[in-house]
């Protein structure tokens, strides 16, 4: 069995993406739908990896910065959804629509 | 002064301004913190002055660049009239944003240290949005800026609708930034640097053409972009958050976030990935379009004044992706000039949207508007100039920087564009055409109460924006021959590092991925 | 051989993980799925000859992050509201498509790109070289505090920025 | 200042017109003072009774200085006097240019002339009216209008003149403005006339066109030679000009004015609408009779206007009891046989019963106007709201007013032909050459409305002045002749209606001397176009169609006239009338004529309703429906579109992910695909 | 040189009712019309005396001044006046103390914005009517559009927000796609000549290949022909005319509508003279002018609101214009630049008059009146004397310019001008019967009784618009003789460029862009 194990990654790094996207899509729970965001984020972290394999450390060197990113994101995403949460008593969505149209 | 990055101390110098405005914020905050007693008192009242002085400070400091001779460049910082045109143009949102808001952080009871703080962190995000040229730099500058409006979009505890707007704007923006990023890994999986001036040459080279992966990063990248400057039909967050945010911060991230954005683009695409240009060009073109379109027509039924700006800034958005699509240094000047002037009108706009709406941001219905013009006859003359020149009428600036995009997309035979612009344009006259008709037209009922009167710092920032505005409408000249200068001053000047040269510009011989990964600054002394 | 197992393995424990993560009813399953796919990603990772980034993976991201998250479910009492977490059968179908297409769209064209550039032998044998020489971490913390110093000090500020940020946002309303 | 006979002795060796700016200034002046004086001293009386006559008796007087000046020098070419130019653009110049020859000087006589005696008239008639003043303004700025028409030297003069007394005819008509069928008859009057003033300006343009000029003496000169002989061109530029006459001269198909015109003041139709304006035509024609004479069909189609109209209005009046109706058909009719001689060409004989019809129909209606005002003084006593003017009102006048009663009965005579009043040699010089160029049904129409005209003019007579006073019996004592203001000028009309005549006496009749004044005095103006007629054939055939000469049918034309006239009296003067009130309308024949044929109620149902009609259309569907509608469902249909579009925008971040999604789908589908 | 003699009196006259608008902006609630009414005086009286100095015979722009402004673009201020635009300036700088006098009493609230308004309105068109650079042109443009939509906006009817947004956007719509035009034509002589200029005299020049004409000519018409109306892009005006305020409808009358027929000859003929010239633009202009003619007329005639009538009175008058103008000869433009000033005053003055009553009886509907001739004498004189002058009486304005329109028109299209003259029928039967419905007639409704007769300050305001539709009626000479020359030149500079216009491009011609599919081609 001759696998390409960077293609495959590719590949799989692709499918986590859509995996993360049909998520967001599809939950109406605001962590969630944030922790797709970071299933994302870390499909894309795996396709920069095998990357950095044959171009260059460069690409680690952005995965690191996305990891902080992440970090940050969290901090504050999970702090509005706090702060939401206080308004709603919920962290649905679908329920935030009060600007609309 | 020769900056040449011959050593890391160069790094400061080219990032004065931008270290200028973080340093303020930091000092702002650390002030802040040991002044304020408890955390719900609100800061001194010299927290203000403290940051617009930084804020002009950093203006100076990015005046001083324009005295730099910088003779390479291909360092992760660009400093070229681009970038200081463009920080010129974000400081000025700054500064005006902040004087704009005084007022409303004092209404409402929430002036504090940490909104400063957030608001220049932005602009650090901003500033180097514009200014860098390198994708890592981008991504975390693109987050910087990001993160601090979303706190901001979500700053009034107290307003449901702001933490609605905070949290559709993050999961958005997250979201975005996933693709984003998807964009950035592709781009580097196709040409294997993240420094854009090598991208750029590896295009050039023939390695990269044709290849799908860098068509996937680039289009991913744009709609990263698309989605900062809420093009359509990435741009549906733009109302809700618009609307949801603290007005003085919609009138930022409307000016700010939107002049990064566009930045990034020219930048980003236009230069850097301008040998992909049949990868790009077309995307932008449907982008443009639509984004002149649909928000323009969906401003039509808006009743909310602030929802309605949200719209019209989505729709200038188009306008301004005209001058990208141009593609062109005179698309890129306008561009310029388009933003510099946008981001006075909008700041305006959004400014006066929040005196009248009053205490607790209640009232920004288009009837609350009635009468208007006649009770405060200064606001409304003011709102009429920047309405009229949101809506592209002599002698206005938006006029001037309207007759720029059509001009531009005339030379570079982009007919349908121009058209598109100015019926679009027609559309927008109705409904600013709207407010002055509320403002002027219809009697105000004995119920609704007269906006209360703006203080110095708001009066000053609304009578030097409603004059500059009107002095770009009639003496454009200067402005003209600036943005003029900007837009074509971007490097790489000379398009493409002549093959070859790349790898001997490399001062550390080792191997090629390597050097590719120091390369990006030139190699620090050790 | 081995190799192309345990990618298998992880690759599908990844896969597995993020599907289940959207297909469980309930967040804090979820939220352990997904923790298990970024552990199955830090396999990956290490297979792909990154193995910092996969201890940064487990420890940071895994541990730390995922663990606000937790929290986060814990705080705001999230754990069984089970029933209004999921979208309707159209909304699933349309994730669906969207997902698949989005999958078929960016795989395909990474595909065809793969082909056209990933063939620098030469470039792949450099990076070992400076793996091996520097060290996983050294390798990756070389550029960092050199080339890429602005970002890194960025990246202060933005962690300063994400602090303060959740200190506004997260304290109590103002009287 | 020069004496008048050093004046008139100058004048010997070449004619120059004297004062000629005058002529025209003294009405102006009279119209302004009139004018001015309507506003600010509207009680005086003195003023405008002094200023307006004294005005234009005045510009007669200056006339009658030229006239004899001209006839002193008898001149062959017409004097033009510049005044300014007027209008000068690319190749067009017109200057306002007066040309005095000898045509233009008759018809300053007989304008002035006439004009002076009705203004004198006024005076008394007029004496009453609260719009005293404004009367004689709009009587003064008539005359000054009618003498510009007359001495225009250029189409786009007279064209000045043409719609200036149509003007002044539209405020005078509507001089009772209250009365909101007067104020219609002016439109009336001023629209149908604006039908034939669009002919005439399309000829001008024609004129333009193919002689670069509009001034008389140049087209005349050059159109021989540069237009075909009965060519299109001059035939459109007859035609044209002729839709103009019909219009002005209330011609068939637009008479329909002027019966209606009878709304005004009776001296005004006494003075516009019979003696001077309505014969614009008339002098048009003669003045062009170049361009007409080159023209066969247009003549054939005036003298066929000419002789259907007279017919067609004789019938008409016939069946009248409005008196003033009587005449002003009877008006209509005469100018159709004024029409038939300028239009076979026989110009003279035109202008000949132009002058006769004006001394003999201002007497009449100046002598209705005498009885409309005693009849109307007498009603007025009693607080009467009967009609004045309908004649089955009056009856047996005769004894309370006599010197009008005389003085109408020459008038009668004088139109019915009966020699050897005015009107027996003018009209039957029409009737005569009629025949005698080969018209022979027009003769014939000619000689049927002749006897008609009598026929209708005896039972005017026989009403209003015969048999028994239908007054009513508390009015009759108040029933008085009029002053002698209004019957001195009765009496002077009177003479000139029998004397007018001998101007021109055909050499054909026995006992009486040839005159030949009027023939000898027009003969230069009308030379060029006799000789182009006499170049294609028109000759004289000195016999009418069944055979005679001119003697024996002026002969029995006037016995047959007389003839009628008698039968007529007889028949109708034991006849007994219920007065107005208790009359039922006339059936039958009678009541198609009295209905005048219904052209009017015609016009309306073809014409003016449907025009109504398609103009609120134009409005209602085209402007309001079609533009407005489409544009405004534009605009509505945008921000439907708008609204439509915002709705997209659900407020749910999941459907903005699905956009955004669907975006980047749709950006990398397109490559792929 | 006399100070007559250059730019400075037009400069003065750009900034004089500027500083007038500052003035009213300051001056209080009751001293700001006086403020207006000086200021326009004084700028009448300013512009008089170039009526004298003007040098006739010559098409030599006058007065002529270019100072560089936006260098950047080659934009200069740019102005001068030849025979046409000093006859726009006087009529606009006639017309404006007549509205302004004439809004004395009508306008009781905001009276300082009101007459700020005015003045500023005035600058702007007298800007349009000197400017010769297509910048400053089109600015002052679109800068009346401003005040104008206030003026209708504020201090308007009924309906008067409608009107307002539509006028505006009707006019902006021409306006916007003429900015397109005028950008492209700067672009082109960029192209062709390496200069970016917006100066006219240098645009004029500049060979457009005949098929681009068309494109930019369409532009430029669409703009011009809604601004004049042509038929069928005519229905703002009767909106915009009736719920303006008097002197709002006796500018936009007077002045506004003159604008387009203006721009059409000074612009977009010589500028395109081929595609003007061409047979299918010349037949549909020619076309609409007489739909305007006939159909104006005829809608006028049906319509219950005196305002209203009026109001369509100009589609008609305006289509005589545009007839005269693409009829190409030289006695029809210069009666039709004649019939653009008679027009003005006639129509401003009939706007007046109705305004009068309407301030009396806040009714226009013509059935409300009847018998006002009893009430109001010299009204009623007034009236009649300028409804006669609109339907083009001979020895009224009117019927000089009709004339020459027609007479010119007939050289060249014999047919249109022989319909266009049946307007001169439906003239009368428009303005007469309003005329005899609203003054005569018993006087039957007890408020009629009560009007009073127009005073001083009304009569005073009405009496220069009467004696200029005497004046120009039977002396025109003065006003013909400082067209003439202008207009020759102009036709000659047509029929040559219409004759030279490219046929194949020079490397000039527009390039139209196709829409780009997304993404790109494989091969």
């Amino acid at each position: 069995m001759n696998l390409d194990i960077e293609l495959a990654s590719l590949i799989l790094s692709a499918f986590l993406f859509a995996v993360g996207t049909a998520g967001v899509l599809v939950r109406r729970n605001a962590i969630i739908v944030f922790m797709c965001v970071e299933l994302m984020l870390n499909a894309v972290n795996l396709s920069l990896i095998v990357f950095s394999r044959s171009l260059g450390l460069e690409a680690q060197v952005l995965v690191f910065f996305v990891m902080a990113v992440a970090a940050a994101e969290a901090a504050v995403g999970l702090a509005i959804i706090i702060a939401i949460f206080r308004h709603y008593e919920g962290v649905d969505v679908d329920r935030f629509n009060l600007l609309r149209w | 002064m020769i900056l040449d990055f011959s050593s890391s101390l160069h790094i400061v110098w080219a990032l004065l301004p931008e270290i200028v405005v973080a340093v303020t914020g930091l000092v702002v905050l650390m002030l802040d913190v040991f002044q304020r007693g408890s955390r719900s008192a609100p800061s001194a009242p010299w927290v203000g002055p403290l940051a617009i002085t930084g804020l002009v400070g950093a203006v100076l400091a990015n005046a001083w660049l324009l005295t730099l001779e910088v003779p390479a460049q291909n360092a992760q910082i660009a400093v070229d009239g681009f970038r200081i045109a463009m920080n010129f143009i974000v400081l000025g949102v700054a500064i005006f944003g902040l004087l704009y808001s005084f007022d409303w952080l004092n209404r409402e009871g929430q002036f504090t240290g940490e909104f400063i703080f957030l608001v220049l962190m932005a602009v650090v995000g901003m500033m180097l949005l514009g200014g860098t040229r390198d994708l890592i730099v981008l991504f975390v500058a693109i987050e910087l800026m990001s993160i601090s409006v979303y706190v901001l979009t979500g700053y009034d505890r107290r307003s449901r609708r702001s933490a609605e707007a905070a949290l559709k704007y993050f999961l958005m923006g997250a979201f975005a930034s996933g693709f984003l990023l998807y964009g950035i890994a592709l781009i580097f999986g196709s040409v294997g640097s993240t420094n854009l001036s090598l991208v750029t040459s590896e295009i050039a080279l023939g390695t990269a053409s044709n290849n799908p992966m860098l068509f996937a990063g680039v289009a991913l990248l744009l709609v990263g972009f698309a989605f900062k400057v809420s093009a359509v039909p990435f741009h549906m967050w733009t109302p809700d958050a618009y609307e949801g945010a603290p007005t003085p911060v919609t009138g930022f991230m409307a000016a700010g976030v939107k002049a990064a954005g566009f930045a990034a683009i020219v930048r980003f695409i236009t230069i850097e990935l301008a040998p992909a240009a049949e990868f790009w060009e077309g995307i932008i073109w449907w982008l443009a379009m639509l984004t002149m379109i649909v928000p323009n027509l969906a401003a039509l039924a808006q009743d909310d004044v602030k929802r309605m700006l949200a719209y019209s800034s989505i729709a200038h958005a188009g306008y301004l992706l005209v001058g990208v699509a141009a593609d062109s240094p005179l698309g890129r000047s306008a561009t310029l000039f388009y933003l510099a002037v946008y981001a006075a009108m909008t700041l305006g706009s959004f400014a006066i949207v929040y005196l009248v709406a009053g205490k607790g941001d209640v009232r920004s219905k288009l009837s609350d508007f009635r009468g208007l013009g006649w009770r405060r006859p200064l606001l409304g003359a003011a709102f009429v100039v920047f309405l009229l020149s949101l809506a592209g009428f002599p002698p206005t600036g938006g006029f001037i920087g309207k007759l720029y995009l059509l001009s531009a997309a005339v030379e570079s035979g982009e007919s349908v564009l121009a058209i598109t612009l100015v019926l679009t344009s027609l559309i927008s006259y109705y409904y600013y055409l709207r407010v002055i008709w509320k403002m002027y037209f219809e009697e105000a009922p004995e119920s609704l109460p007269t906006p209360e009167r703006p203080g110095l710092a708001f009066g000053f920032a609304a009578s030097i924006g409603a004059l500059a505005l009107l002095v770009a409408g009639l003496f454009p000249g200067h402005g003209l021959r600036t943005a003029s200068r900007a837009g074509e001053d971007l490097v790489p000047r000379a398009a493409v590092v002549a093959p070859g040269a790349a790898p001997s510009a490399r001062p550390s011989g080792q191997d090629p991925a390597a050097s590719r990964a120091s390369s990006n600054v030139s190699e620090p002394e050790r | 051989m081995m190799e192309a197992f345990f990618f298998l393995l992880f690759a599908t424990m990844a896969a597995g993980g993020a599907i289940m993560m959207i297909a469980s009813r309930n967040p804090v399953s979820s939220l352990m799925y997904l923790v298990l796919a970024f552990f199955a990603l830090s396999g990956v990772f290490v297979m792909l000859d990154a193995h910092f980034l996969a201890a940064v993976q487990v420890i940071v991201y895994a541990g730390a992050i995922m663990v606000l998250f937790l929290f986060v479910i814990m705080l705001l009492n999230l754990g069984h509201r089970e029933d209004i977490d999921m979208r309707g059968h159209l909304a699933r179908l349309v994730a669906l498509v969207a997902g698949s297409g989005l999958f078929a769209a960016v795989a395909a064209l990474v595909f065809r790109g793969e082909q056209a550039t990933l063939a620098g032998e030469e470039s792949r044998l450099a990076v070992e070289a400076m793996i091996r020489s520097r060290g996983a971490v050294g390798a990756l913390a070389e550029p960092l505090f050199t080339s890429y110093l602005v970002p890194f000090e960025l990246t202060a500020l933005l962690l300063l920025v994400a602090i303060v940020g959740a200190v506004v946002l997260a304290r109590r309303r103002a009287p | 200042m020069l004496s008048l006979p050093l004046l008139l002795q100058e004048a010997h060796a070449a004619y120059e017109p004297i004062l000629p700016a005058w002529i025209l200034l003294l009405p102006l002046i009279g119209a302004v003072v009139n004018g001015v004086g309507a506003f600010n001293w509207r009680g005086n009386k003195a003023i405008p009774s002094i200023v307006g006559p004294a005005a234009v008796i005045g510009a007669f007087a200056i006339v009658v200085v030229n006239f004899l000046a001209m006839r002193a020098a008898a001149p062959h070419d017409p004097a033009i006097v510049s005044l300014w130019t007027w209008m000068s653009a690319g190749d067009l110049r017109i200057g306002v240019d007066l040309q005095f020859d000898q045509l233009s000087m008759l018809m300053l006589l007989v304008v002035t002339g006439v004009s002076s005696v009705i203004h004198v008239y006024s005076v008394g008639y007029m004496r009453e009216d609260p719009g005293y003043s404004r009367y004689f303004a709009y009587l003064n700025l008539f005359v000054f209008f009618m003498l510009i028409l007359v001495l225009g030297a250029n189409f786009a003069i007279t064209f000045v003149g043409w719609e200036g007394v149509g003007l002044c005819s539209y405020l005078l008509i509507g001089f009772w403005y209250e009365n909101r069928e007067f104020a219609s008859a002016g439109k009336k009057a001023f629209i149908v006339n604006r039908i034939g003033d669009f002919g005439f300006l399309v000829a001008m343009f024609l004129v333009f066109v193919h002689f670069g000029t509009l001034n008389y003496e140049t087209v005349f000169a050059a159109a021989p030679a540069a237009l075909a002989y009965g060519g299109a061109v001059v035939t459109a530029i007859t035609l044209f000009l002729f839709l103009g006459c019909t219009g002005k001269s209330a011609q068939i198909p637009l008479y329909v004015w002027l019966p209606d015109a009878m709304a005004g003041p009776t001296p005004v139709s006494a003075l516009i609408h019979a003696a001077t304006m309505v014969t614009a035509g008339v002098y048009l024609v003669a003045r062009t009779s170049v361009l007409f004479a080159m023209a066969p069909v247009s003549q054939a189609v005036v003298a066929a206007v000419g002789a259907g109209t007279a017919l067609l209005a004789a019938t008409i009046a016939t069946q009248q009891y409005d008196i003033k109706k009587v005449l002003a058909y009877s008006t209509v009719s005469q100018l159709g046989y004024m029409f038939v001689a300028v239009g076979i060409g026989a110009y003279t004989a035109g202008i000949f019963h132009l002058m006769t019809h004006a001394f003999f129909k201002a007497l009449l209606f100046l002598g209705s106007g005498a009885v409309i005002h005693a009849m109307h003084h007498a009603y007025h006593e009693v607080h009467s709201h009967e009609d004045p003017n309908d004649m089955r009102n009056q009856g047996g006048l005769r004894r309370f007013m006599p010197i009008t009663f005389a003085t109408m009965w020459i008038g009668t005579l004088a139109i019915s032909g009966i020699f050897p009043l005015a009107g027996f040699f003018s009209k039957d010089e029409i009737i005569w050459y009629t025949g005698a160029y080969g018209y022979g049904i027009l003769w014939g129409i000619a000689l049927v409305a002749a006897l008609l005209t009598a026929g209708y003019m005896t039972r005017l007579m026989v009403m209003t002045f015969h048999g028994e006073n239908r007054t009513g019996a508390d009015a009759e004592p108040h029933l008085h002749e009029v002053p002698a203001v209004m019957w001195i000028p009765l009496a002077i009309l009177a003479v000139l209606s029998i004397v007018g005549g001998w101007v021109n006496i055909p050499d054909a009749l026995p006992v009486l001397p040839a005159v030949h004044a009027l023939h000898d005095w027009l003969h230069p103006v009308f030379e060029p176009a006799r000789g182009i007629l006499e170049a294609h054939g028109l000759h004289d055939a000195h016999s009418s169609p069944i055979g005679g000469g001119e003697a024996m049918w002026a002969g029995i034309s006037t016995v047959a006239a007389a003839v009628v006239i008698i039968l007529t009296f007889r028949a109708l003067v034991h006849r007994t009338w219920k007065p107005a009130a208790d009359s039922t309308e006339p059936t039958g024949l009678a009541g198609v004529l009295y209905n005048k044929w219904y052209v009017d109620e015609l016009y309306d149902r073809t014409i003016v309703l449907p025009l109504l009609a398609l103009w609120r259309g134009c409005w209602r569907i085209v402007d309001a429906g079609l533009i407005d509608g489409s544009i405004n469902g534009l605009a509505a249909g945008t921000r439907a579109v708008g609204w439509i579009g915002s709705l997209f925008q659900t407020g749910r971040v999941a459907t903005y992910m699905f956009y955004f999604v669907t975006g980047v789908l749709v950006i990398l589908a397109t490559f792929l695909l | 040189m006399s100070f007559f003699e250059s730019h400075w009196v037009l400069t003065v006259l750009l900034l004089l009712p500027l500083a007038g608008a500052v003035a009213c902006l300051f001056a209080g609630k009751d001293e700001a019309k006086h403020v207006a009414l000086v200021t326009s005086i004084a700028a009448f009286l300013l512009s008089l005396p170039l009526f004298w100095v003007f040098r006739e015979g010559t098409p030599a722009i006058q007065n002529y001044v270019s100072i560089p402004w936006i260098g950047q673009w080659g934009i200069a201020y740019t102005v001068g006046v030849d025979g046409i635009s000093l006859l726009m300036v006087l009529l606009t700088t006639f017309i404006m103390p007549m509205a302004i006098l004439g809004s004395y009493s009508y306008i009781k609230r905001q009276e300082p914005t009101y007459y700020a308004m005015l003045l500023l309105l005035m600058t702007a068109m007298i800007g349009v009517f000197i400017a010769l650079d297509m910048f400053l042109f089109f600015l002052f443009w679109e800068l009346m559009l401003i005040p104008m939509y206030f003026i209708i906006g504020v201090w308007g009817g009924e309906r008067r927000i409608y009107a307002a947004i539509k006028f505006f956007l009707f006019t902006a719509v021409g306006s916007l796609l003429m900015l397109v035009a005028i950008v492209t034509l700067v672009y082109l002589y960029y192209r062709q000549y390496g200069v970016v200029t917006f100066a006219y005299n240098d645009l004029v020049e500049l060979p457009v290949t005949r098929s681009a004409q068309f494109w930019l000519f369409s532009a430029f018409a669409l703009a011009f022909a809604i601004k004049v109306p042509l038929f069928p892009v005519h229905t703002w005006l009767p909106d915009a005319h009736v719920e303006a305020p008097t002197a709002g409808s006796v500018i936009l009358a007077g002045v506004l509508l003159k604008m387009g027929t203006y721009g059409f000859l000074r612009f977009a003929m010589p500028f395109f003279a081929y595609a003007a010239t061409s047979d299918v633009v010349v037949y549909t202009i020619l076309t609409l002018s007489l739909i305007g003619i006939v159909y104006g007329a005829w809608v006028a005639a049906v319509q219950p609101d005196a305002k209203k009538l009026v109001a369509y009175t100009s589609v008609a008058h305006l289509g005589f214009v545009m007839l005269g103008l693409f009829a190409l000869t030289s006695e029809s433009i210069q009666g039709g630049i004649l019939q653009m000033v008679n027009h003005g005053i006639s129509t401003g003055a009939l706007f007046l008059l109705i305004g009068m009553l309407y301030e009396r009886r806040h009714t226009r509907l013509i059935e409300d009146f009847g018998g006002i001739a009893k009430v109001m004498p010299f009204f009623a004189f007034a009236f009649v004397v300028v409804a006669l002058s609109s339907i083009g009486l001979p020895g009224t304005n009117g019927f000089v310019g009709e004339f020459l329109i027609l007479i010119g028109t007939f050289r060249t299209h014999p047919v249109a001008a022989v319909i266009a003259a049946t307007g001169v029928v439906f003239a009368a039967a428009y303005m007469l019967p309003m005329v005899q419905r609203v003054l005569y007639g018993p006087v039957e409704d007890e408020e009629n009784r009560e009007l009073t007769d127009i005073g001083l300050r009304e009569r005073i305001v009405l009496l220069p618009a009467l004696a200029m539709i005497v004046l120009i009626g039977v002396y025109p000479g003065p006003f013909l003789e400082k067209t003439s020359a202008s207009v020759d030149a102009l036709l000659q500079q047509i029929e040559m460029r219409a004759s030279q216009a490219p046929l194949e491009p020079l490397g000039t011609d527009v390039r139209f862009d196709h829409m780009p599919i997304l993404g790109v081609d494989e091969d």
